[in-house]
């Protein structure tokens, strides 16, 4: 067990299953970087968040494919590759870009398999940096995962540590079906444990945490850790809650999430994406129907607004949860009756 | 037309194989049977099947909303189409595609599409694990005059240049794009823009069965070669509305029968193999009976095939949930 | 007051309005059609669904605009000419096609005006059949306004009958906000009445069909007239619902929803969409948090399965939810409490 | 070169202005109050300037990730703009847009945008716009070498073609697309590619500020007199990396400094005018002089400008809601 940084994880689940698998190949829009320039080098880049460095010395240009600016296309050759036999890993850069090439994953990838009678498999990985937390502003900083969740045939991984980008990612690329893999960029540089060895984490099972009486704490990614903090505050009160991280927003580990309001009573749903239809909006939906005889409370949804991500730090501070609405929300489940 | 005898059957049988199961369709839909939207292919034969002629077993080729000419060509079966058009459990995609998204993993045939131009780049991306097998095998995909225009068809050319993809782009132009002109719509002309990527370009004349072989022919060289993606752009018009249904208010009346009387593909090759003696009138009459019972087969047996249930809805969603 | 259908009432609401605004255009593949055919006829087609049918022979060519297949940029061709100053209408034909367009969409006419600071006006109307009932299969029959509805800066209209799609397109049209505008085409060709002169129907506020004691039923759309059916066949039993038409899933009503629970305390919630963050998840979750102390028993959301929608005529039927659905979801919360 | 005095001094002020505001915003950058993305344009100023010097007040342009220098050529307040660039809430954007969307439509400046290919068809879409308004308007947009690739490019391209609309394409190809040279990424070339669409091309040193004006000259020419859209392509180099803290591996140490010491856009423009006779050393002295100040007065400002609250974070989502 090392302490390694999310990025450090992912790049190292990268390099085991693609030595592991000769059909593992990786594209993208400079995963090496250099081709062309005048300094000769190739793998200038390796990512533009670094998470492919290295790859191409060790595997070569045939695996590592750097590709034009046209995402579509991007999309498009993993999902080609994939019905052709293959195990493609394609990083579509900055989340946002899903606009640029949401046909060859709505209508396409998601849908092969269904359409085509059961006989296609499409194992790719569709990587991408998602989030708030560079000032990177309205369109480079978006969650969209709530808007992939809801397309049926793909899955949604949304991993908040280092030891689960790596074992996440490892199910994805093993995994058959199309797989979209969220990393967090406030994440890549934060440390973790993460064990040795070959770790896979299955998909549709969240992890509790940690345990409480009081109030059932469900958070995605980066808001995971805020919402941990506030718990662990929360703790010191005596107050204290099941903390549950969803690990994948398709499927969903509705039976966690129902086992622990059982219990509690109490539901915060955390959630870094706007309001409307999102995520939050699904598991509270699911204590409404599912979870209604447990529910002792209104179910708060702690979320960004219903606003574009703003530029300026004091703007994108305000926009992005943190552990103080948080903690809001949680006393709120515990007054309100 | 260098082609021996038991090649030109081939070819004319797939060709009548075409014509008939398009004919046949354009009777049966206005029974009601059929649902959904059908695009038939009569009249563009010999691009499909002078094109899927000159492939091998390990290519793949990806078609379009107008895909029953690209299936047959590429040898899927008939009978498991027809099933699949009717909406049937045994179809070859269980009822759940229908006529716009018949596929055959099996065959190399990666599906018809109904998403205009998306095609392209999942053709290009079976064309990377072409060159990865390193067996010689080739991508195709084809590609309308309407959809010449969609820019991922763009990204998919300049994509297969920049990596060297053993990958033919059939561009067919049929003249129209739904109800509008096909020149209308394209911005310069379809073979100068595909040149403009760095990508050779080999005309055809697509009612003309010979023409299209011997322009494929040049272009797959090109691509097993490892030279890079190549091209092959047929000119030839559909009999049949855009969909079954279409009134065609945007085609002149007598259009359609001036093709069929002097250049229709399955005339011409007839014409041509009678007059050269390559195959006598009589053993294309048998091909063309032959085909005919086989429709007759394909569609009765599709009008009573099982109906799909909720099984079928379900499953297939994911492999492992 | 006169019986049209919706195709027709559509139609005139883009005739009245490109008559009073000469800034109104429409624009999209076929809009007119006919274009470089050998019949020389032009407004051959006048939209895949004839909903544009005879403006180019009144309003030209300037005004009426086919396009190549090139949705991306069709969607881009409005947003610039909305921020030129112009009011266009853009048809996408069919909703899938966001699929090929989202960027347009979703990264650039959503966020313009907060992005820039406020002085942008990006008054674009985008246009599109959605829905299943034509065995169109899975590319050609998605519902999907609530991945449309999640993106800050657009609205988006689900009218159900077709005095709503007329007074909501005048709307639609005369709004300074991008409007996102779905047509149901199982709906194109049924009549009702449509009030003669110049009809609005302003945003953000749903329509009471019915009035009940016993349940609140929200529906969208089509799904609006399988729930009559149901409620009115409910009624004949002497067990009565509200019918809430939702009209538009951005700006939602919440109100008139709430105000609605909070006599019924029962609430079904009706949407041809897939379940996962879906407008009935949305509405369920609403019913968790703001609805909570009303709730009187557990909320059923009516949706689609988590599938593509299936081609033949006996899975889509199945597909689809139907009256009888609709009916045993408003019994199920009657009887569970 | 047979511009007057007038013109060329307030050329090189637009050039120099560009200059000054990238170079200080490279030595702030790392001082940690600018946040995001900064894209700088340093290098490229001919461009800008050269096309942006042949338009008029009701024109438009839209630009790129690398906005700043269209955003000044096209005359933007460069106070507010940093005041953007710095978040303020009296900034261009009050501070919701950043580096990456400076947007002044009072200008004409459809805005910068994160999306690279995003901003072509939303031009085209301007251009329908001075089409209907018939007062021979054009609109523009800014495409650098690695957006040229993107679908959208193409399909904007092609309408305009199929439209005949007045507008025009600049294609500035700068070396690199990000980490990655120019040459790689691109299939065929930029101009050919571009013709293939039946766009007429001209060609210019895109450090060369004569050179450049003189093809926007032309290219605009086309698109007033109603002859449909028209591009011009200028080759050039930026100085900085692709983002402020880029490293630039991909590139040889010694590339930018050559570039500095012999083609450098605004040295080029300083001996061809003093050579000429047209202006003197002096009085681009004085201009340079005149910027510096203005550009210290626009960083301090911005430095202590206001913070913007949770008013500005919540307003303009919609006008009305
Ligand atoms: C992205 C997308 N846009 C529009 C359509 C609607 N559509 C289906 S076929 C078609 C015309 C295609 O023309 P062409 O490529 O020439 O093929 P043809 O029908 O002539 O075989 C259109 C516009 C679609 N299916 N997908
Ligand atoms: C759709 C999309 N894909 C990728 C990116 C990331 N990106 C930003 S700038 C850039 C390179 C652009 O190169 P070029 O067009 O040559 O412009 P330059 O940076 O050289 O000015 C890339 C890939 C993006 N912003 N948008
Ligand atoms: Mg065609
Ligand atoms: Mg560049």
């Amino acid at each position: 067990m090392g302490e390694m940084t999310m990025r450090d994880a992912l790049n190292a689940a990268l390099k085991e299953e693609m030595e592991r698998d000769d059909s593992v190949i990786v594209m993208g829009e400079d995963v090496s970087g250099g081709a062309g320039g005048t300094s000769g080098k190739r793998d200038a880049a390796g990512g533009i968040f670094g998470v492919t460095k290295g790859l191409l010395p060790q595997f070569g240009e045939d695996r590592v494919i750097d590709t034009p600016i046209s995402e579509s296309a991007i999309v498009g050759l993993a999902n080609g590759a994939a019905l052709a036999g293959m195990r493609p890993v394609a990083e579509l850069m900055f989340a946002d870009f899903v606009g640029v090439s949401f046909d060859q994953i709505f209508n396409q990838m998601a849908k092969f398999r269904y359409m085509f009678g059961g006989k296609a498999k499409t194992p790719v990985v569709l990587r991408m940096a998602m989030g708030a937390g560079m000032n990177a502003a309205a369109q480079h900083s978006q969650t969209i995962y709530p808007i992939l969740s809801s397309v049926p045939g793909l899955k949604v991984c949304v991993p908040s540590s280092p030891a689960d980008a790596k074992g996440m990612l490892k199910q994805a690329i093993r995994d058959d079906d199309p797989v979209v893999f969220f990393e967090h960029k406030a994440l890549y540089a934060r440390k973790g444990p993460v064990p040795d060895g070959d770790i896979v984490v299955p998909f549709g099972e969240a992890a509790l945490l940690r345990e409480g009486r009081d109030v059932t704490v469900v958070a995605i990614a980066r808001m995971v850790q805020f919402a941990a903090k506030a718990v662990d505050k929360l703790a010191e009160e005596g107050i204290t809650c099941d903390l549950i991280d969803m690990r994948t927003t398709s499927p969903i580990d509705e039976e966690t999430i129902l086992e622990s309001l059982s219990q509690t009573g109490r539901l915060v749903v955390v959630d870094e994406s706007n309001p409307i239809c999102s995520i939050a909006s699904e598991i509270a939906g699911l204590a409404a129907s599912e979870g209604y005889h447990d529910l002792m409370a209104p179910v708060q949804k702690v979320t960004a607004p219903h606003t574009p991500v703003p530029f300026a730090r004091e703007l994108e501070r305000m926009y992005v949860p943190g552990p103080a609405n948080i903690e809001a929300a949680i006393r709120s489940v515990l007054e309100n009756e | 037309m260098q082609q021996n005898p038991d090649q030109i059957r081939r070819s004319y049988r797939q060709m009548r194989l075409i014509r008939e199961f398009e004919e046949r369709l354009h009777i049966e839909n206005p029974k009601g049977e059929i649902a959904g939207f059908t695009h038939l292919y009569s009249g563009q034969e010999a691009i499909a099947v002078g094109v899927c002629e000159n492939l091998r077993e390990h290519d793949y080729i990806i078609s379009t909303h107008r895909g029953h000419g690209h299936c047959l060509a590429r040898g899927c079966d008939p009978k498991g189409m027809m099933h699949e058009i009717y909406g049937r459990a045994d179809g070859l995609c269980k009822g759940r595609g229908g006529s716009m998204h018949i596929a055959d993993l099996t065959k190399g045939m990666l599906g018809a599409n109904g998403i205009v131009g998306a095609g392209q780049p999942i053709a290009v991306g079976a064309a990377v694990a072409c060159k990865a097998r390193g067996d010689g095998s080739i991508s195709v995909s084809f590609t309308g005059d309407g959809a010449s225009n969609q820019g991922t068809v763009f990204e998919a050319m300049n994509m297969a240049v920049v990596l060297k993809l053993p990958k033919l782009f059939v561009l067919e132009d049929n003249g129209y794009s739904e109800h509008t002109g096909s020149s209308y719509g394209i911005g310069g002309d379809l073979k100068t823009r595909t040149e403009g990527f760095g990508i050779p370009v080999w005309e055809a004349d697509g009612f003309d069965y010979f023409s299209v072989y011997e322009a494929a022919e040049k272009a797959v060289a090109h691509c097993r070669a490892g030279e890079g993606p190549s091209a092959v752009l047929a000119t030839a018009t559909r009999y049949f509305g855009h969909f079954e249904g279409d009134p065609q208010h945007y085609r002149h009346k007598d259009e359609v029968a001036n093709f069929r009387e002097t250049v229709d593909a399955l005339k011409q090759v007839r014409e041509k193999v009678t007059e050269a003696g390559i195959l006598s009138s009589g053993e294309l009459d048998e091909i063309d009976a032959e085909v005919l019972s086989l429709i007759d087969d394909c569609v009765e047996s599709a009008r009573t095939g099982p109906a799909p249930g909720a099984d079928i809805m379900m499953s297939d969603v994911y492999i492992e949930y």
